[in-house]
């Protein structure tokens, strides 16, 4: 197999940074990815980056994954978000019966994905499969998509009791519906982060089949399509393998910009350009430090985990939780650091045409996201003391 | 948790040797602690299974290890007894650097014993003043760690203008770097401290020391290898032997520091509280932020000891980026395992104040350990400056 | 005298938080003050609360004015800034001629004022005055301004070679000049604090006479109408005292926010209301603290400043010093107390219509203020060890 | 600078006996540290001048001074020695609270040493079993300071089933307060610590020691104040005197740590560098942010010990808010000069390590001052719990 990563498609996605340039601030006005952007990354075959070879796409290891990511999150984060987010739901469809993959992969091995990933929608049992309606928030990119993935609760018809599993607790599925079924709420008016289009979603009695849907949980079989190793790493390290360059794009891109300004810019009441201040090199030093040593950890972590799984090596709950506690720290250390390179722009980074502004502002929309939020520092530590795990992701 | 690092450059023999005298370095280490420098114990454990001659070369019966074995052994030892690992790193950086010396002065230092130790004073320089055949040194040196033991003491001088060999005025010239006989040499009471009291870092004095150009080299980014040294090891910056070393001291304290309180939790009930630690949310939130700091501070360490490492395998020169990295990995490292540190100290409450508490010790270790110049947080102005292009106000990084 | 603070004046500021609050929306939309909250502040007499009795002004002390900037801001940082702004302007009067100060302040003793403090304008000596040009930023309510204020360096006519005074320094004047003579600049677009109008103005040629212009500095005389001790407390002790309580009132906003989110939120994952959450005991408290602490310092060393005044003591570098201080804390107190509340919050708070979303902004753009930001710990350390500060304004 | 706070509650004569015996107890200070309680001169300057009797009765012979006096009086004397400050605290908290026991009781520790020494172990409680006329109390009392000069041994007990006065079974009741006479208490050796060693905390054991019913008290939020103390001093609640005095020790820790490093930076020029301390721009920026954190944490802690002794000058009862607010200012003390205290030390760079620095021993008193469970960062979930009407996991918070 190719060496890891695999720098012909990392050469492919730094060739596309001139278009996402170009269309990052319409996406940022619009509060989606505009077509061409999106035809840009389908073309150059990101979108398949994810799916098995034997249905047409490119199956590459998730370090190459991970660096694409960061590559299209330096030009704009959003995009990052609109790459890694179809690429992740269109993963899951490994776990799905044969004919399940083939509807949605099958044709086309491209992501024309969405879905909603957080409070459960509520599935209805009917012949043959799930009737499902509800309420879903952060519908990412769903202005593109063709098929929209959801985790639903199983309940009895009328009054929404709940199914209950032999634990008693409540069974939860996840399957895929078309994205025509659901309706598009506007209201993805948000402070940053704004080209995702991650508007919230309604449905009314949309039907799964069997073949399309699979329990949510940790027991799993792969589909005969799906055998190659990509399929065999952990859910949750391809989700810190996707999100967490998209912070340390972010970070990489305050860094650049704000040593750039530094270059030019004397501060009012100064007699000195920026980067003759002492501070201004302090805090380009602390910045570079963390956004590197949390870079360091990502990389570092996510290879031992993918030769691990090379080996053939059971995932162990402590592999998760490893994998967690990197992307954690990547996010916290590039906020810290956009922090710095924020305060370094003075008032030049207030204004809304400074990309200072704009690292800013994704950066404290993605810091809130789930799995890079502060909480799963306090998910580590349950797990490091063999308590159960607050957040559910990290089985998955 | 699994260590995230394995890299098949650590030499897996001399680990297993750091790993042997562990039980015996923390052993001694009230001793070394009350009489504020190594007990002969520790000096004979840590003169074992060529830990002593990891940086002297193999043509002069050295183990010649690569950067990266000798950081995962000092963290090793440092996890034990932070004071060993110290003593340990010392005499071995000033051991590496005969490497520039002339011949005759690599032979004279580490031919008859390859296992001989070194201190040094960095800072603030003594004085040499040129005279035939040499310099007549003198001075005051500081922090002078192991000197109890050291057959040679090493240190920066100013040169004053003096008579050269033919009795004519010589001019001042660049610092150099001098070894001068430990009899020569008065050692001072000074050593009296807060933490890592087991090194003897006290102060010496020296008056009038001859020193023959042989034990002598300026002190410039160039320099010409000894013919006993032309290894790649030697190719590396002094630097970043510095920074393979001392941060990791400070890792081995930060994980001993944690693997303490996670024990700790699993028993302790803080005062008033009706459940145990391990249970409260505030001991999750801080061990997964004391290892994320340990972790990556590691990881940016050893990516970058490597990457480096590599490219002097493949015979490159150390570049200005690469000496302005090294700056920044072994800041970034020393701060994240104080921060780890301060974290784990915090956590465990009164149980952390009491001497008979390793984590007393490290911590008090720690906060010594981490006021050394070499990665205080005022090298970020260090990196910063060579980021923009200037002269970096701390030359240690040139060399 | 009426006892500090004046509760009287504080009651009015607060009856007026519905009209600001009604208007707060349309502000930050329009990036100015709308005219009917501009109206309702100067009907209820704010405008005129630094003015002099003589001219029929209320000429409160710093204490009161400090405490009304408090109560505007806790409903819109941005009304708190266009009401403190014409005010310190205004104030300044006090040192022109006796004709200056009747030209501005006598007809009308509502400050109707905006002014650019920051890099000066050029001024050309001319018979009777000066004749000044040049472009200035942040001319906070420039929109509602019939006055403009300027910092001017006095330049030879041609190209622009500074005079210098008697120590080689350039010589700055602060002067008035009409307010329709500067061209107002479409660029305030921003992240936060919309709704002050500062934008960038042009001034060419606009003339001043010399009875409403004075020698920019620590040296001054005080008009005839002007004999109060208002007029002799401090001009940085004025600034600090109405430019803090804007984070104040933004931070008080914010926890206020999010403690009333927290009863009714539970996360999603959660099993359990957001407030019974330790870790949202934590950082209310953590919030309350800090908020609590650096307002102590503010008001405790406004108060001593006061008395001393009254009691006719002199103003060392020291107090001044000290008074910065206070600033500073309270600022970098109240900015970290809005971080613990927007983290509280989590996504609920990246949507713009969330108050904690527009506190956050708010509060990133005025901490970079000059004032408040950062870098005045390293001017308090100057001064502490008797360097020359950094930060001009000060001895002001 | 000027110091911020001068509110005419202080009394000014107290505050001068504070000064004077400052430069007694600094030279003590010495000797303290190395025999691990305070010094018999240290004993007895303290005892001078009313120092001792400040928080007891006028009519027992006090000085019974507000809570603002007590706070500056502690002040003062920590910055000149902090274990000093820390050995006056207690001993008066445990007289105040005599305030709350039966006449006799108070009579029988009061009425005859206005200036008796009492120390406490608060957590774990000892247990108490009811007996006729009183209680047996037994079990192990931990951080008792200044236990080698006190004449009674308070501590918290919980009561165990027993027998009433006329033989009867009588059941466990709520937590108590006693005191113990200190020949029924056998001191034991535990004192080994990292810093305020000079307070002589170590623990202590009890074995069936009778105490009578007059020299104990029911530990609940509503109490009766004797007929000697029907001032309002004592109707202050106990967790507001507390806050008065332990942050106060760690305010005059940060003001101390401050002073030595602005004295220093006028002196030292750092290794490696070419100008000095003064005049280098991190020195500025953590000069201002200690100053910054000592007086806002100082200007709070007064701020609503003012408010909240008005308050009850006017006859108000202590309301819930006063209770969590007084949580509150205490936390955000200690923490603030726990950080200025860190700033100076960071800042002292290797000056700060050596033991003859006072810098080294503030910084290591202050990390053990920190530690103490009345104000550590906990204390923050409990004022939060306080806020949204929860009853507080910390129930002293209540007394």
């Amino acid at each position: 197999m190719a060496s890891t990563p695999d720098q012909d498609y990392i050469q492919i996605a730094k060739d596309l940074g001139p278009v996402i340039q170009q269309y990052s601030d319409q996406a940022e006005r619009e509060g989606r990815m505009p077509q061409v952007m999106w035809d840009a990354l389908s073309d150059a075959g990101l979108l398949s980056l994810l799916s098995p070879k034997k249905l047409g796409g490119e199956e590459v290891d998730p370090i190459t994954y991970s660096r694409i990511v960061e590559e299209i999150s330096i030009h704009d984060a959003a995009a990052g978000w609109t790459l890694t987010n179809p690429l992740l739901f269109g993963l899951l469809c490994a776990r799905l019966p044969q004919q399940g993959a083939l509807d949605i992969l099958g044709k086309d091995p491209r992501a024309r994905l969405a879905a909603t990933f957080g409070p459960p929608l509520k599935a209805v049992r009917v012949e043959g499969g799930y009737r499902i309606s509800g309420y879903g928030p952060f519908a990412s990119n769903c202005h593109q998509a063709a098929w929209m993935g959801a985790i639903c609760q199983v309940v009895e018809e009328g009054p929404d009791n709940p199914e209950l599993d032999i634990n008693q607790r409540s069974r939860l599925i996840w399957g895929y519906y078309p994205a025509k079924d659901c309706q598009i709420l506007d209201n993805w008016h948000v402070m940053g982060m704004r080209g995702t289009g991650s508007n919230d979603i309604l449905v009314k009695e949309s039907f799964i089949p069997d073949h399309r849907c699979m329990p949510f949980g940790a027991e799993y079989e792969l589909g005969p399509d799906f055998q190659g190793p990509l399929y065999r790493f952990p859910f949750i390290g391809m989700a810190v393998g996707g999100l967490t360059p998209m912070v340390l794009g972010i970070a990489r891109r305050a860094i650049d910009e704000a040593a750039a300004l530094a270059k030019v810019k004397t501060p009012a009441g100064s007699s000195k350009l920026l980067w003759e201040h002492p501070a201004t090199q302090h805090k380009i030093a602390q910045a570079e430090g963390v956004v590197r040593a949390g870079r360091a950890l990502l990389y570092e972590t996510l290879n031992a985990r993918w030769e691990a799984t090379l080996a053939g090596e059971e995932v162990t709950i402590d592999h998760r939780a490893d994998l967690m506690l990197a992307a954690s720290t990547a996010a916290s250390n590039a906020a810290y650091a956009v922090e710095l390179m924020f305060s370094l722009g003075g008032t030049t980074g207030i204004y809304v045409n400074s990309p200072l502004e704009r690292c800013f502002r994704d950066m404290q929309v993605l810091r809130q996201q789930r799995l890079l939020a502060d909480g799963r520092y306090e998910t580590f530590g349950q797990m490091y003391f063999g308590l159960e795990p607050d957040f559910i992701t990290i089985v998955i | 948790m699994a260590r995230l690092i394995d890299t098949p450059l650590v030499d897996a023999s001399l680990m297993e040797v750091a790993r042997e005298i562990g039980p015996v370095l923390r052993q001694e280490s009230n001793g070394s602690e009350s009489q504020r420098r190594l007990t002969q114990g520790a000096v004979d454990a840590l003169s074992s299974g060529g830990l002593l001659t990891m940086l002297t070369s193999k043509s002069m019966g050295g183990q010649e290890v690569n950067p990266i074995t000798y950081a995962s052994v000092v963290e090793e030892i440092s996890r034990s007894d932070p004071s060993s690992g110290w003593s340990l790193v010392n005499p071995l950086l000033w051991a590496f650097l005969c490497s520039r010396l002339p011949d005759q002065g690599a032979d004279e230092l580490l031919g008859n014993d390859p296992r001989a130790w070194f201190t040094a004073a960095i800072a603030p320089p003594l004085t040499a003043v040129p005279v035939d055949g040499g310099y007549i040194v003198s001075g005051r040196g500081l922090f002078a760690s192991n000197c109890h033991h050291a057959a040679w003491f090493a240190a920066v001088c100013e040169v004053k203008p003096g008579q050269d060999r033919n009795g004519k005025a010589a001019d001042a010239t660049k610092p150099i770097w001098v070894y001068v006989a430990a009899q020569d040499c008065r050692i001072l009471d000074t050593w009296h401290v807060l933490g890592l009291r087991g090194t003897g870092s006290d102060d010496f004095e020296v008056e009038n020391a001859f020193v023959p150009h042989h034990r002598a080299f300026p002190l410039t980014t160039e320099f010409v290898a000894g013919s006993n040294f032309q290894g790649p090891l030697y190719q590396f910056s002094l630097m970043g032997m510095i920074t393979a070393a001392l941060p990791s001291v400070m890792l081995g304290i930060a994980r001993t520091a944690i693997d303490e309180v996670a024990t700790l939790a699993e028993i302790k009930t803080p005062a008033g509280n009706s459940s145990s630690l391990r249970s409260r949310p505030s001991a999750h939130s801080s061990i997964a932020q004391a290892e994320a700091a340990y972790r990556s501070g590691r990881a940016l360490l050893y990516e970058t000891l490597i990457r480096i490492w590599e490219s002097t395998l493949a015979g490159n020169q150390i570049s200005w980026s690469d000496r302005s990295d090294i700056v920044l990995a072994a800041t970034n490292a020393a701060l994240q395992s104080a921060h780890a540190t301060e974290l784990m100290y915090r956590l465990a409450g009164t149980a952390g104040i009491y001497q008979h508490q390793r984590l007393e010790r490290f911590f008090r270790d720690m906060q010594v350990a981490r006021q050394h110049r070499f990665y205080t947080e005022a090298r970020y102005e260090t990196f910063g400056q060579m980021y923009f292009g200037l002269q970096p106000d701390y030359s240690l990084t040139l060399l």
